[in-house]
């Protein structure tokens, strides 16, 4: 004890010397408050499911960071209130060349960042260039969005997407990219690609990204981004879970209408509601559908948005060989009584999925009609395939909830119940989530699976393309199918014509051909995520993208 | 005993090796995996090999505890990969724990102040209606599952009657000052004394679900303990001499009879972590235990090989205080 | 020594311990009711006197009743469960009808114990000196100050070697004996004039049995003090006791002056008990004579002797009335078939 | 969560609980024999059978008791003839088609249906009625291998002693270090398909170190006793006296045990199926997945949460209930 004795008074006077020093009250005195009195009120206070990753979107992948960076951070291209349509943001227009390979951008003249430093063409590159030059663990993991969209960075430039960017003048950018592709300029759009303060940017180190543990370590910029967006960071208490925004004043649009956002972060979401109804949130995102009456009663506003994903039923015919049958993949979907299914397990303005986008994307082949209930089609399909009576080891996650399913499992019981009413016997899986689902479905270890989609922008090369251009690697193991190589080619194909209405005839085509001639997964719904927001909240739009914008919103007192 | 609580320290560390072995060996047995949880639906084949390879998940089992325990001794556990990504996970453990510490004071505050005076009237009043009462009290208390208790308080003292707020540790709104990350002291070294008001106002209903069981546990082990002593001889003999009642209960009775209470009281400091993932959990509050069920659902290794060491360490260290409180109070222990 | 009376009451003095009783024990009946089980009579009418300085023991078999006799003497049977009945006046007040804050009032003062384990009776987690300390405190208004010498000369006169160590040390770090020293240091703290020791040598080692015994001795010759010796160990009887009563089924079978008492046994119960001790003066060959049975063999009181079924020589009255207690020639005796002649 | 009544205290309860066994003849301690004057001469011989036949008829009139013993009669029938006395199949989503998520999520109560329907349109009160079978055989299967798994380590370790023992123990002793719940919770997320079996068997490894230590305790206790000690030196072979000498002897506690169990069985289903490691598959029904299903229609719909709750509550009760007075009788030092 002789030890503790003498070091205990140390101890306490290092304590006492800590606690005064930072016992300082670091709150603003209240000045806000008292500059926008009348009936509105100063801060919109929102409920977020989870913590944000970062600041820096380039690194984030997850709707709870874009959410926030989205209300600091702008793009050459945004979207349009509402739609999943693009639309001149930092970029007044811009033009594409006759080989759809080199992209010319008309900068807006009066954008500052916050820090002062001005936005033009040399900072657009000097952005795109920044994120093609990223070291190998950023690449591996946090510049997803990247990887998706270019496909490589400059340590692999020649099969990067991107090439290269310059600045003619302070209002112009170019950017070359290596082939045409109907992902651009729209991908331009997507958060990730937000043009930061280059100053800030290299001061704060920003791409240094580093392997820490078995997790990623990022540079001090992550935490103190500097952007062009109505709203700037203000504090992220991390101890209290809440990140708070103000309002840029020098914003060169039309200034936030409220002063303060307060994002809370509450992960489950019945505490979220609760929350709301306690008058101590705004509104918060993915309201289980279950409680939208509730909240509805309760007076709030369920803003639901138009539905840009996709659920569908994947299909493994290397697992299951009965599968490689048109006919078993055929009887599979003339079975399912979608209609019921998505009238009592989706939320309202949840639609029966025809092909595998939604209709709010170009190339959307509205001829198409859904394979429509017909069990007795189904059994003689089957019969006709000698496959009466077969297995289906069928998963579905647990542990989780998308917005393209709330409640997996629910969806799952009636598709179950529908499958074994023609026959087919099948075997019940369920995995968490995060808990091994994921690793099965790539590991092709299901006959049969429930997964979904939420597009990222508004490209059909987003959807169908993701699910199946790949062909030496896709979930529906296309490969192992005869149709497989030429779907593949016909999709890159399409994906580089430069003009719209070609190609978007030609996207139209090829869903007709996935839904009658190839059949690889069952696209099963569309189901429209919704947020809710109190009735004090005015001026929120809600966007398929799930991309609100805060600027424009007031809450009453 | 500075012998005794070196031995028990060096016992720690054994305790703390083996552990992180376990854990680790844990982590890597579960289905799933970071980089599921990080990727979700676009996890192709391609960037779950890059992602590996980034995160150095592709090296063989052995290299990767051999690499985490060489930065484990460097107190460097590594950065979140999900729970809240980029931040180191020792900084995160941190940050979250004043909250555990802070509800976990106060629910051991109500479970002994609460506990230790009932289960004494009880035991004075043996086999009375007091005594059956409580005693069945105490037995529906434990029959109640934690959560769903945590659940009607906030459902009725929250949501219905708002009389305190439905979740976690302080008003939105409110910007308070945080330095030390225990908030209602924040709140009174700040001199923000609304903010350690709405912090205190926060705690209440997590710590009165959090303080059940071990209140329905001290209690009862104390009553017992407290019936068994006074049927000690030298409560007769205190008796027997005379003494007034309030010596005999405080010198004879109760000291006595706290000594198992000691041991129990540190016991349930230790399994209130179980408890507090629970309860913070269904008041969103932003502890280690809140942190512990995220990091498990989003398998965020960093982040839970920290928590489960210091949990364990904190267990460890509470149950050699606890000793330490016995032999203060226990001379048969110090004078051995 | 002269004549003994057979009734306490009517009986005018003895010495030792001349002139009224100190302590009068009448009809003292105690009564065990237990939720949900008949009723038990522990003590069924016990009458005894004990003059200033006498040393009177009660001896019997565990079972007997002579400890639950001692503890409602103290008042400190539990309240609850428990009926007390009779008279115990001591000094001419009625303890039975004391309050419980007069009752502790002379409790420790007036009249104190020792008891029979010394490490059970002893607090352990409280220092063997504020054990002491605190009585003296309570009935002498001494500060805990002041009465720590007084403790430390108290430890020295029942001879614990190094009191001044002893007061600070905790009650396992003694030995047995010095733990009953200590006991009895407490009680007779206060300089009570009544000490009712409980079987105060049993949980002893042989050779420290007798010291203690010695010590106690010595201690009530120099204070006067009136001892209550309770045990079922009639060497301990033999070696102290002015008189002797004996208790069998919470009932005085036999009371009598030591000497005649263990020259001639009246009682077969009190004869069996003296035929089974050991005696070396006993012949070579004769064997010991335990007493058959055991006391869960006993008959009611109400209509029979509880000991006929252990009786060495019962009759046929013996299982069909209850025998009184007779009292004659200065002794006192509850058989219908007493046992003739000398041991 | 974790149940006092089994869990923290654990190794000094436990430890306690198992030095009352076989000691049946060793009751009524010195100080009070003479109060007992009546019962101790009675005890004194009694015998291990005398010993549950006076615990029996102090049972009879225990209300306690008899409260608890009825609960549980009711719970066991229930469970066995549910299937007769469920109105409707548990399974069937019947009023499915009223469904609708947005504007009727859960079907409310009618004619026919007391308490409604669950999202998928499934009577609950036949599913209350049909989930006291699966509940009992969670409870009961965990408490059973829970009981295997320590009679096998509490029986090596007894009965053989030495290094085996020690060995054995350290095990037990971490085991028993490591929060009840938190334990449960690692061995359910390592399976791999979760379901009703891996709830039972991560519930089952937390009484395994308990199950161990108190069977050891009393096999040590008998170890030395006198009917150990004369069967040996009549040559009975080792196995022979610990199967059919020390085993039936050491089973009291072990029952009374076995019934406290059982309740926190059934209430650590429900935290686990909370914490989303129940059996996610609910065609079976099973309360504690219930309570644990219902948090997400909790506040428009509570009484999706209450019913089970309150029947866990009433039988976790009554298996408290009658465990600890099973517990009270069988302890001789509670004989006053």
């Amino acid at each position: 004890m002789k030890f503790a004795r003498k070091a205990a008074p140390a101890a306490v006077a290092a304590l006492a010397l800590t606690l005064t020093a930072c016992a300082q009250s670091d709150r603003d005195t209240g000045g806000d408050t008292a500059k926008s009195g009348g009936d509105v009120k100063d801060t919109i206070t929102f409920g977020a499911a989870g913590a944000p990753e970062l600041f820096d979107p380039f690194y984030a992948t997850d709707g709870e960071t874009f959410r926030v960076t989205r209300q600091m951070m702008e793009g050459l291209v945004g979207i349009k209130a509402g739609t999943a349509e693009i639309e001149p943001e930092l970029a007044k227009s811009w033009e594409p060349s006759a080989d759809g390979k080199t992209w010319t951008f008309k900068l807006r003249d009066d954008v500052k960042f916050w820090d002062g430093e001005p936005f033009n063409g040399e900072a657009v590159c000097y952005n795109m260039e920044r994120m093609f030059d990223q070291n190998e663990v950023a690449a591996g993991g946090p510049a997803g969005y990247w990887a998706d969209v270019m496909g490589a960075f400059k340590s692999d430039a020649a099969n990067a997407l991107y090439q290269s960017c310059t600045a003619p003048d302070p209002t112009t950018a170019v950017i070359k990219i290596s082939r045409s592709t109907s992902k651009f300029p729209t991908a331009l759009s997507l958060d990730s690609f937000s043009m930061q303060s280059p100053k800030a940017l290299k001061e704060g180190d920003a791409n240094n990204v580093t392997k820490q543990g078995e997790g990623f370590g990022y540079p001090a910029y992550s935490k103190n981004p500097v952007g062009t967006g109505p709203y700037k960071l203000d504090k992220y208490d991390e101890a209290n879970k809440t990140v708070t925004l103000v309002r840029n004043d020098d914003y060169w649009g039309e200034k936030a209408k409220t002063a303060k956002i307060v994002f809370k972060i509450i992960p489950d979401e019945s505490t979220r509601r609760q929350e709301l109804e306690a008058g101590s949130i705004d509104g918060y995102d993915l309201p289980n559908p279950a409680d939208w009456k509730g909240l509805k009663e309760a007076g709030n506003d369920v803003l639901v948005r138009p539905a840009f994903n996709i659920l569908y039923l994947g299909l493994n015919p290397e697992k299951n060989p009965k599968l490689k049958d048109l006919k078993v993949r055929q009887a599979l979907y003339y079975a399912l009584n979608r209609d019921q299914m998505v009238k009592t397990q989706l939320p309202e303005g949840a639609t029966v999925a025809t092909q595998f986008m939604p209709d709010t994307v170009s190339g959307y082949n509205k001829d198409l009609k859904p394979y429509a209930y017909d069990p007795d089609k189904a059994k003689s399909l089957l019969k006709e395939a000698g496959a009466e009576g077969m297995t289906l080891t069928f998963a579905y996650p647990s542990a989780v909830s998308r917005p393209y399913m709330p409640d997996p499992q629910k969806i799952y019981e009636a598709l179950r119940g529908d499958l074994e009413a023609v026959g087919i016997k099948v075997n019940v899986v369920t995995k968490p989530w995060n808990g091994g689902y994921l690793d099965t479905v790539d590991n092709g270890g299901f006959d049969a699976w429930l997964l979904g989609w939420t597009g990222d922008y508004d490209s059909p090369d987003n959807f169908i393309g993701t699910f199946f251009a790949n062909l030496k690697a896709n979930d529906f193991h296309t490969s192992a199918t005869s149709y497989g190589a030429q779907l593949s080619k016909d999709l890159q194909a399409a994906d580089a014509i430069v003009d719209e209405n070609e190609r978007s005839a030609a996207y139209q085509k090829l869903n007709q051909q996935i839904m009658e001639e190839y059949l690889p997964g069952l696209a099963i719904s569309h189901s429209p995520p919704a947020l809710v927001v109190s009735k004090k909240v005015k001026g929120l739009v809600a966007s398929p993208l799930t991309a609100e914008e805060f600027s424009t919103v007031t809450v009453t007192k | 005993m500075l012998r005794f609580i070196i031995r028990r320290m060096i016992q720690m560390v054994g305790v703390v090796v083996v552990l992180s072995l376990l854990v680790f060996l844990w982590l890597r047995s579960l289905p799933g995996g970071t980089v599921s949880a990080i990727l979700g639906e676009k996890a192709t084949p391609e960037r779950r090999a890059a992602l590996e390879k980034a995160l150095g998940l592709d090296q063989p089992i052995y290299v990767q505890y051999w690499q985490f325990a060489k930065r484990a001794l460097h107190g460097d556990f590594g950065a979140s990969t999900k729970v809240l990504p980029g931040t180191d996970a020792f900084d995160l453990f941190m940050q979250r724990f004043p909250a555990t510490i802070e509800l976990s004071i106060v629910a051991i505050i109500l479970a002994v102040g609460l506990g230790i005076p009932l289960g004494y009237m009880a035991a004075r009043r043996h086999n009375s209606l007091f005594d059956n009462g409580s005693i069945v009290a105490s037995l529906v208390g434990v029959a109640v599952p934690v959560f769903f208790l945590a659940f009607l308080l906030k459902y009725y003292f929250a949501i219905k009657l708002h009389w305190l707020p439905v979740s976690g540790r302080q008003s939105a709104g409110l910007g308070a000052t945080h330095t030390t990350g225990f908030f209602v002291l924040d709140g009174l070294l700040t001199r923000e004394y609304d903010a350690a008001w709405d912090a205190i106002k926060h705690l209440i209903l997590p710590s009165l679900a959090l303080a059940t069981i071990p209140f329905a546990v001290i209690f009862r082990i104390t009553r017992a303990s407290v019936l068994e002593v006074l049927d000690e001889d030298y409560v007769r003999t205190a008796e027997s001499k005379g003494l007034t009642s309030r010596v005999i209960r405080g010198r004879h009775v109760l000291h006595n009879a706290l000594l198992p209470v000691v041991t129990t009281i540190g016991l349930q400091t230790g399994g209130l972590l179980v408890g507090a993932i629970l309860t913070e959990r269904v008041f969103n509050f932003g502890g280690i235990g809140d942190t512990v069920a995220q990091a498990f659902e989003q398998r965020d290794y960093g982040v839970l090989q920290v928590c489960i060491l210091m949990a364990a360490i904190t267990f460890v260290v509470v149950n050699l205080l606890v000793d330490i409180a016995y032999a203060v109070i226990d001379p048969r222990v110090r004078t051995r | 020594m002269t004549s003994m009376s057979a009734s306490p009451s009517t009986h005018p003095s003895v010495h030792p311990g001349a002139g009224e009783p100190l302590l009068s024990v009448r009809d003292l009946r105690v009564t065990f009711q237990r939720q949900g089980q008949e009723p038990f009579e522990a003590v069924q009418g016990v009458s005894f006197d004990v003059r200033p300085g006498q040393t009177v023991g009660l001896v019997g078999e565990s079972g007997c009743g002579k400890s639950v006799t001692s503890l409602a003497i103290m008042g400190l049977l539990p309240k609850h469960g428990n009926h007390v009945s009779g008279t115990v006046d001591y000094e001419g007040t009625n303890l039975l009808t004391l309050s419980d804050q007069e009752m502790r009032d002379k409790r420790g003062k007036d009249i104190a114990m020792v008891f029979q384990d010394p490490l059970s009776s002893l607090n352990p987690v409280v220092p063997i000196g504020i054990q002491v300390t605190e009585v003296l405190e309570r009935h002498r208004g001494l500060s805990r100050k002041a009465a720590t010498p007084v403790a430390r000369d108290l430890l020295d006169r029942v001879g614990i070697p190094d009191p001044d160590r002893r007061l600070k040390d905790y009650p396992h770090q003694l030995s047995g004996g010095m733990r009953q020293r200590a006991l009895i240091a407490i009680a007779l703290a206060c300089k009570p004039r009544l000490l009712i020791a409980d079987e105060p040598t049993t949980a002893l080692d042989v050779t420290i049995q007798a010291q203690i015994l010695a010590l106690l001795k010595e201690l009530v010759q120099d204070t006067g003090t009136a001892l209550v010796m309770i045990t079922h160990d009639l060497g301990v009887i033999a070696g102290l006791c002015d008189e002797v009563n004996v208790l069998y089924g919470g009932r005085i079978v036999e009371r009598g002056e030591r000497h005649e008492l263990f020259a001639q046994p009246r009682h077969p119960y009190t004869h069996g008990l003296l035929a089974s001790i050991p005696r070396l003066d006993a012949p070579r060959g004769q064997r010991l004579q335990p007493i058959p049975g055991s006391v869960s063999d006993n008959l009611p009181w109400t209509h029979a002797c509880a000991f006929a079924p252990r009786c060495s020589q019962p009759i046929e009255v013996c299982t069909q009335v209850m025998p009184e207690l007779e009292e004659q020639h200065g002794r006192a005796l509850r058989c219908h078939n007493p046992v003739e002649g000398h041991r | 969560m974790d149940n006092p009544l089994n869990p923290n205290r654990k190794k000094q309860r436990i430890d306690d609980l198992a030095a009352t066994a076989g000691t049946g003849g060793g009751a009524g301690s010195v100080a009070v024999a003479d109060l007992t004057v009546g019962d101790a001469g009675h005890i004194a011989e009694s015998t291990g059978v005398s010993l549950i036949a006076s615990a029996w008829s102090r049972l009879r009139r225990d209300p306690v008791f008899l409260l608890g013993a009825f609960i549980t009669l009711a719970f066991v029938l229930l469970a066995i003839f549910s299937p007769l006395i469920a109105p409707h199949d548990p399974t069937a989503g019947l009023l499915l088609k009223e469904v609708r998520p947005q504007t009727n999520p859960i079907p409310g109560a009618r004619p026919g249906y007391p308490f409604g329907a669950d999202s998928s349109g499934r009577d609950i009160f036949s599913r209350l009625i049909v989930g006291s079978r699966q509940t009992l055989i969670v409870g009961v299967m965990a408490t059973l291998f829970g009981f295997i798994g320590g009679l096998t380590l509490g029986t090596l370790a007894g009965a053989i002693g030495g290094w085996v023992d020690s060995v054995v123990m350290r095990v037990v002793d971490v085991m028993l270090s490591i929060p009840s719940l938190l334990l449960a919770f690692s061995v359910a997320a390592i399976a791999a398909r979760p379901s009703q079996w891996t709830v039972i068997v991560a519930i089952a490894t937390v009484q395994v170190p308990i199950f161990a230590r108190l069977l050891r305790g009393s096999m040590l206790a008998q170890r030395g006793s006198d009917h150990v000690l004369a069967a040996r030196a009549l040559g009975v072979k080792p196995s022979a006296i610990v199967f059919r000498h020390m085993l039936p002897n050491s089973l009291s506690p072990v029952i009374v045990q076995a019934t406290l169990v059982v309740a926190s069985a059934i209430i650590d289903a429900a935290a686990l199926s909370f914490l989303g490691l129940g059996n996610p598959d609910d065609r079976q029904p099973e309360w504690g997945q219930m309570l644990g299903k219902a948090q997400q229609y909790i506040y428009d719909h509570p009484a999706l949460a209450i019913w089970p709750a309150l029947c866990i509550i009433v039988v976790a009760l009554g298996f408290t209930l009658m465990g600890e007075s099973l517990r009270e009788a069988l302890d001789p030092k509670s004989r006053r």
